[in-house]
């Protein structure tokens, strides 16, 4: 195979990447879930009670 | 509104008259910036006449970040933002207002700056309308963006940092295109530098209707 | 992602949808490697170079995808003034951030052996792609330089718009600048692909989606946990205030 | 209608919550003392009122604008003396209220008759405000608020710096202010001077009020001015 070494280079940056990125959100998900009871842990309702009328 | 907009604008150069910063600081930083590149670059004097749009751009760049920093603290020292805010005075006649003082002053150093490369680079003037022109609307695209991300640092702890690491990529288009433009003022390049000067008006225009907009709400949130 | 055999644990940012998500992007990975390097012919011209299409246009694709969502989350922000939205916009910029630089480094990576230059001036996606990843990285800066939430919000709201707008600026600029571009006409849409070839950079595109709706799920959580943590914080600041009221050590006598 | 009435108000500088839940209702021509330690949250209880900070949480309306939609609206009717001067430095006194005069479109005589009011000397109409000591600063800061004849007065330690006779005078405005119907605010550590004006106080802990209580000069309504 020719170009290897430019395509193993471009490749596995951009996996490598991808699941580095991916392991830290799982992780400080993580970190972060334990410090949020988990009644406050709903993701799609707002308990917004600041001014949010502009 | 066209007067609040020069009582402002007014207000700005007049303290930038008494105070003199721009003047005493900012144009010999321009000439310096100059007559490194200078010396940078003397070994080959085509070299150094073909870069002279783009450092002339460039230290136009450096300049705005400066003139915009003096403008921001005008009114955050000593609470006249506060000041500006209670005064009634429309937002958008403050953007206006705050951007055209802006532009005065880069002007201003931008003529002093074309001598300067005249004497250090041996630039020759192809075009003086074109040359005018092209400093008139990039100076307005410089300080029409300058204006607004001032702003908007304004109340940032670290603006001094967060300010240029915003504005310069900002105005990267400023530098392509009024460096092109100059190309063809100073005859170093055959483009059409018009087509050019258009891009910039677009560019001017478009960053200026952004400002309107938004100017009002960072003045009061941001 | 990594231990997706056991349960849904009640304390992280995971749920049953984003597990199967996130398996499929696994397995999708698997199969586009395999489709990359074993499947799809090599080129005439790029050899085996042209593997790395598979790689690099996906990106780039998601580039100017996240951005475009930071766009729409940043005047959603501007307009509803809803927390939902920022952080939508906030996690879309990450993303892209990263996904922006994997597109230039893996853009001139390949760009060695096939225009034997890593980088051209005078190439507009390129110089344009650049400009947008600096003018995102400021946002990025910005945001970590902190301040009270909505005003952080506004702020980086304007940046946002202020990139999306001048996008499609510097590309007309720089085009003309240059009237010259070292990129093939959409690679997509000219037909020179082999259908394997295509089919490829289809899942590679798929796959570099969903895996992007993975991220910004798990991302968007920690927006809404980080911002839930403020609020609890503000919630005991205010509490721990209005205990000073309470046990006013004058009594609110009058002098 | 009451000219100042706050509800569960918090506010936030950063993350601090400088006003934790504050509840004040005043009324027209009430002249309010306002008073607590350092840091309770005076000043930026005087900052909300002049229409310079939005309320984070709670509602907030002043002289009929609320604050979380119409701050600039208010901006116009009220006048703030705060800790800074809010003046420019290089800018000569009468440049500076020009400025403030033309901004809020007063006539200019008004800018000559403010200065006269706080007596200040025409020999310093032209001095650069950063030549001024501490106390002509003052004045000059007060002049940009009598200039624009606010319908609320916020006044954020105003007897700080000022000799006796200026002392004296900014009483004396206050109480002209209030007799032509203006409502007053004063944060003051100096009780003795400010309770002669004031006719309720209020005393801010903790970013709330702890207690408040009419004064003396409210009651007996005989103002010794």
């Amino acid at each position: 195979m020719t170009h290897l070494g430019y395509l193993l280079v471009g490749w596995s940056v951009s996996l490598g990447c991808g699941v580095l990125y991916a392991m830290r959100i799982a992780f400080r998900g993580r970190v972060l879930s334990r410090q949020v009871p988990a009644d406050k842990r709903r993701w799609m309702q707002s308990s917004d009670h600041s001014n949010n009328d502009y | 509104m066209l007067a609040d907009v020069w009582l402002v604008t007014n207000k700005d150069l007049r303290i930038e008259w008494r105070s003199r910063v721009t003047f005493n600081q900012v144009v010999p930083f321009a000439l310096i910036v100059l007559v490194l590149f200078g010396f940078a670059l003397d070994t080959n004097r085509a070299v150094l006449r073909a870069a002279t749009s783009g450092v002339f751009w460039l230290t136009v760049l450096f300049v705005a970040v400066v003139a915009v920093t003096r403008s921001t603290m005008i009114e955050i020292s000593d609470g006249a933002r506060r000041a500006l805010l209670l005064g009634g005075i429309e937002p958008v006649a403050i953007y206006f207002g705050k951007t055209l003082a802006i532009a005065i002053q880069l002007f201003g150093v931008e003529l002093l700056m074309v001598g300067g490369v005249i004497f250090f680079f041996d630039a020759t003037i192809a075009s003086w309308p074109l040359l005018l022109a092209t400093c008139v609307v990039a100076t307005w695209c410089v300080a029409a963006s300058g204006t607004l991300l001032g702003a908007l640092v304004a109340n940032v702890a670290a603006r001094d940092t967060v300010l240029p690491i915003l504005l310069l990529p900002v105005l990267a288009p400023v530098l392509i295109a009024a460096s092109r433009a100059f190309d063809d003022a100073l005859g170093v390049l055959v483009v059409d530098g018009w087509v050019w000067l258009g891009l910039l008006a677009a560019f001017g225009i478009v960053n200026a209707t952004l400002g309107t907009l938004a100017y009002g709400t960072l003045l009061e949130e941001a | 992602m990594k231990n997706i055999a056991t349960s849904v644990d009640a304390a992280t940012t995971k749920s049953r949808a984003t597990q199967i998500l996130g398996f499929v992007v696994l397995f999708g990975v698997l199969a586009l490697i395999l489709l990359g390097f074993f499947a799809a012919p090599e080129d005439d011209e790029q050899r085996d170079a042209v593997r790395m299409i598979f790689v690099h246009v996906p990106s780039a694709f998601l580039t100017y995808a996240a951005f475009s969502v930071t766009a729409a989350g940043s005047l959603m922000w501007l307009w509803k003034r809803s927390r939902w939205w920022d952080i939508v916009a906030h996690s879309a910029a990450e993303i892209g951030v990263i996904f922006c630089g994997l597109t230039l480094f893996t853009g001139s990576v390949w760009g060695r052996p096939t225009w034997n230059t890593y980088w051209d001036w005078g190439d507009v996606r390129l110089v344009t792609t650049l400009i947008l990843f600096l003018m995102m990285v400021g946002y990025l800066a910005l945001r970590a330089a902190g301040g009270e939430e909505n005003a952080v919000a506004t702020r980086a709201a304007v940046v946002g718009l202020l990139a999306a707008v001048n996008i499609p600026i510097i590309n007309r600029s720089v085009e003309w600048w240059a009237n010259r571009t070292l990129h093939q006409r959409s690679s997509l849409t000219d037909g020179n692909l082999e259908d394997l070839t295509l089919f490829t950079l289809v899942v590679g595109i798929v796959v570099w989606v969903l895996f992007f709706v993975w991220a910004m799920i798990h991302r968007f959580r920690i927006g809404w946990l980080e911002h839930q943590l403020r609020d609890i914080e503000l919630q005991a600041a205010i509490a721990g205030r209005r205990a000073e009221t309470a046990n006013d050590p004058t009594g609110g006598s009058l002098p | 209608m009451p000219i100042v009435e706050l509800r569960d108000v918090v506010v936030l500088l950063g993350r601090f919550p400088a006003l934790s839940g504050l509840n004040l209702s005043l009324n027209r021509a009430e002249v309010v003392l306002l008073q607590g330690p350092n840091g309770a949250g005076k000043s930026t209880l005087l900052r909300l009122c002049g229409g310079l900070l939005r309320p984070h949480s709670g509602s907030a309306v002043v002289l009929g604008h609320d604050l979380c939609t119409a701050r600039a609206a208010l901006r116009c009717r009220v006048g703030l003396l705060g800790h800074d001067s809010a003046l420019y430095d290089d800018l000569s006194v009468v440049e500076n209220l020009r400025f403030f005069a033309k901004a809020a479109r007063l006539p200019p005589q008004t800018v000559v008759a403010a200065l006269d009011r706080l007596e200040l000397s025409r020999q310093l109409h032209s001095v650069p405000v950063r030549q001024l000591s501490a106390g002509q600063r003052r004045r000059v800061a007060l002049a940009t608020v009598v200039l624009r004849r606010p319908e609320l007065w916020l006044l954020d330690e105003p007897h700080a710096g000022l000799d006796q006779e200026a002392r004296n005078l900014l009483d004396e405005l206050v109480a002209q202010a209030v007799s032509a119907g203006a409502t007053v605010i004063v944060a003051s550590h100096d009780h003795e001077r400010t309770l002669n004006l004031a006719t309720r106080t209020v005393t801010i802990v903790g970013g709330a009020v702890a207690t408040q209580a009419q004064t003396a000069a409210d009651t007996s309504s005989n103002r010794r001015l």
